[in-house]
């Protein structure tokens, strides 16, 4: 097998490019790759998809870096803080550049992922009749269903397939092969329709250790590009047995977002002033520390014997 | 008995949830209205997450997101989102709540535009799962802080359907059920005859039907059985309390 | 939550109707719940649709039996043995019925079945493009991609929602919760479609067992109609750290059921003449006590905890 | 050196498997085959199995069926069947390995029934995934018993779609891909040409053209640069008996 692991600056520099629809998290608000988004911001990547049914505040921190071009989301804001104050002056004002919204549902995000993932030419969705998202992305198409009778009406959903998606797991291989646990979001389905994928492991682990289960394996290794070995590389989401999640800095990037000025004194200390999160996760010092789950909860044990 | 305005809404959420049922809980208010309805007269009542889990019980812990690991300790159910509002879409889910920054009339909810969509004077979060669960949830309870612009005579986009222009355009769009309730600070409003335009239909105490009319941005016509909204019970106020250890909705 | 113990013989009688369409496993080869199929028979259940992507020897026993009116399914045999002898006689020449079948690719029965459980009104497929399974399945509807320039044709699947999913598990809660492992096949898909589903499982354990893991659950307990505590009752399919394949139990039946009369014979000896599962685990005796799996090869632990 | 016919036929079919390639590689010959492959010039080759298993090494232990334990112990993905076919249909599967009871000159393959379809002289198990691996996999590799009634010039009933009625059939049908080897107990045959028809390619050592042709159902072409296929070095051998340690296929 290929060893695939590589440092995460290294990973943004070879496998996102200007113009990529990425996948940053596509858990909701757990798993969000913060690191990866901060990398991106420093390499100052440009025009990009953003593609998320929710992904927490790492969609509003890209667009206020002015890394993004297009918004395919279901949600972009701060979960806990409320709207997302770069996302309402980029789409209200064009600061710092004029986004296009391609409106979603989380259901159909996720069956235009499914598309994606399995090859599907569309999927035609009951849950977007009626939304006006039906007139506001130009992609859905309304049609009628051919099996029915009297004709009832649904709406195509075609495909997303992102260049790259990035997510995080809790233990990986170097050569690609992950654990995940807990709510998945639309992972699977986001990872399997990517061009590439890049994995952020809090931890890497002997081979071994995936392979003993090859049922927590959300999507193969061998669809896998990079590993990046990326600790707390969620902060401040959080990720179920490892890390709880850091509300009050969530609350903090709100406050100061508010204003675009107070936004880029944000992005400046936690993000263009830090060469990497290695930097980052010494900027937060014990209150990191602090958030580490140090319990015990494990799962009943499960025998994968053959004999 | 003492209790607060949204305590009040907690509970008249709460009661919307029958025993058995299967509901999208989402966050904070209607989380803690599964919490009291299980604790009181719906212990079999299942709780859904978009994010991809179940739960009996609510989680034991303070959650911020749905996403928050006391919410994956002990789920029912850790998978992923299409499993489980392919649920919903499949028309196996009773009630979803859903919030909004507009409702209107018809109980159409707008999360994603306020003024023209091409320079939209506030850029709302979007959907969500909020479109989805107002359009195939049997039931859709909606909250919200009853003012005069949150409640409008038309909601200039149409995130979440509810009865659209009324009548049987719902239907007509391809939808079944609608909105139920919509449960405010003030009041609580359901959809009522042929027209499902949402009516008056009771009143919290301490409330008055003319500051109802007041605070709503179309004129509201009242249901012939206008009602107080019975306030929270001793046992339904406990298992509130219960819940809300810190005192958040107090 | 309501406990949901029973019987098997009272979970067939009571949730498995004449008519009903009835998956019997849906993981292709490990994990069939012959002890359902077997009481299926028993209960002289008749004019089922039999649905499976393969199911093992399940189908052909149930079409022997005379239970079967209607076969939607991708593959029908003995996955070891070969050919299925009542399936061609049933087939070729109506004996014991006329059965209709409606042919299905994998692919195509997985997304009649995702269909079914996520309440899409049809799915698009590819890969039945130039079989002649869309001739002779009338239900698969040949169109064109609405989002193709040139065009480009399509296949409609419309749903399958399944009146009843048996799925046999390692272990389950006496409240429908369940955990599974190893290949999944269309588990999932099947049990979330139907409209009721009776779990067999292996081993009956404290809720506290499932709750431990909530990622191992398949399908959640809420949607499940009846558990039945039946070891083994897989057998002679494998079930991943329980037991092994019996191939010659598959082996015996294949050669037995070659002609009419001596699959009747099979049929009384290891159906007919047994009152429940536990006197075919007697017979069985000592083979299946061999086919136990007792070695352990455990997945590494995961935590779940939250603080 | 001494090796079997089927020996010939693994070794054939393990030389269809690239370096890195992900491949359907089914049960039994094409198994073995991807361990042969996997031992020799194919070090990085991945397996997928249709149940919802996906491999690096080949199992340890004999398998009768891709769901047997041993096949699931140390897989590399245990999941849905429908995710790892969704790969295949996603066009992301190189190869793909089937059989069959039939095959025809444009190498469709029938697996359904034998006669006429409302009465069919012979029921034959079905798809399984034959149908989507034929149709979806960038190249199809067929393996199948060189006899008359098995090549036949054109199968009564096309389970999985080879070049159809030849020429630009298959692509017109909105396919890629399409057979690129039918590796028999005699031969192997190959595509050639705008007609896609197979044609002759290489005979295995002991077999002659004359033979060939005779036990095929349809005027074979020969193609201009016909060879003998190369017999099974020592290292793949070596390699298949290491895995074949019952001689299961010797």
């Amino acid at each position: 097998m290929k060893d695939k692991l590589v440092a995460l600056a290294d990973a943004v520099s070879a496998h996102i490019r200007d113009g990529d629809g990425v996948v940053l998290g596509a858990s909701l608000e757990s798993n969000i790759p913060f690191a990866a988004t901060h990398e991106i911001i420093r390499q100052g990547k440009k025009q990009l998809n953003a593609i998320a049914p929710i992904s927490d505040a790492s969609t509003d921190m890209l667009i206020g870096a002015g890394c993004v071009a297009l918004v395919t989301g279901a949600w972009v804001g701060n979960v806990s803080g409320g709207l997302g104050h770069n996302y309402r002056r980029a789409a209200e004002r064009g600061e710092p550049e004029r986004i296009v919204v391609r409106d979603h549902s989380n259901f159909s995000l996720a069956m235009a992922l499914t598309a994606g993932a399995y090859g599907l030419p569309y999927v035609p969705v009951r849950s977007l009749l009626g939304s006006d998202m039906v007139g506001s992305n130009p992609e859905f198409r309304p049609a009628v269903d051919p099996f029915s009778d009297p004709p009832r009406p649904v709406v195509l959903v075609p495909p997303l397939e992102p260049d790259v998606a990035v997510i995080a797991v809790p233990r990986a291989d170097r050569f690609g092969n992950s654990h995940h646990w807990g709510n998945a979001g639309l992972a699977q389905e986001a990872a399997l329709a990517a061009g590439r994928v890049i994995v952020l492991a809090d931890e890497i682990v002997a081979p071994d250790v995936i392979a003993s289960d090859p049922g927590r394996v959300l999507f193969p290794g061998f669809r896998v590009t990079a590993v990046c070995h990326v600790p707390a590389g969620v902060h401040p989401s959080p990720m179920v047995g490892r890390w709880r999640r850091d509300t009050e800095f969530f609350d903090d990037y709100h406050r100061r977002s508010r204003e675009r000025s107070g936004f880029l004194a944000w992005l400046d200390e936690w993000v263009l002033s830090l060469p990497d999160h290695e930097a980052y996760r010494a900027r937060l010092g014990g209150r990191l520390e602090a958030l580490r789950i140090t319990g015990e909860a494990l799962a009943a044990p499960v025998n994968y014997a053959a004999e | 008995m003492d209790y607060s305005a949204q305590e009040m809404m907690i509970v008249a959420a709460a009661r919307e949830i029958a025993d058995g049922e299967v509901v999208f809980v989402g966050m904070r208010l209607p989380l803690t209205a599964f919490g009291v309805a299980r604790a009181t007269h719906a212990p079999n009542a299942v709780g859904l997450f978009e994010c991809g889990l179940a739960r009996y019980q609510p989680a034991d812990g303070v959650l911020h997101t749905m996403g928050d690991p006391p919410n994956q300790l002990g789920a029912a159910w850790a998978t992923g989102l299409a499993q489980v509002m392919g649920l919903l879409h499949a028309g196996r889910v009773d009630a979803g709540f859903i919030g909004g920054a507009e409702i209107d009339r018809f109980g159409n909810i707008n999360t994603s535009y306020i003024g023209d969509r091409a320079n939209p004077r506030v850029k709302l979060p979007g959907s969500g799962g909020a479109a989805d669960i107002a359009a195939m949830s049997k039931r859709l309870v909606a909250i919200i802080n009853h003012e005069k612009r949150r409640l409008v005579e038309r909601v200039g986009f149409v995130t979440s359907p509810g009865y659209l222009s009324g009548g049987r355009a719902r239907a007509d769009a391809g939808l079944a059920g609608g909105p139920a309730a919509v449960i405010t600070d003030r009041c609580i409003l359901r959809p009522r005859g042929a027209e499902n335009e949402l009516h008056l239909a009771t009143i919290h105490r301490g409330h008055t039907e003319a500051e109802v009319r007041e605070n709503t941005g179309w004129a509201l016509k009242t249901a012939p059985d206008l009602a107080e909204t019975p306030p929270p019970s001793e046992a339904e106020l406990a298992a509130l309390r219960r819940l809300d250890r810190d005192g958040f909705w107090r």
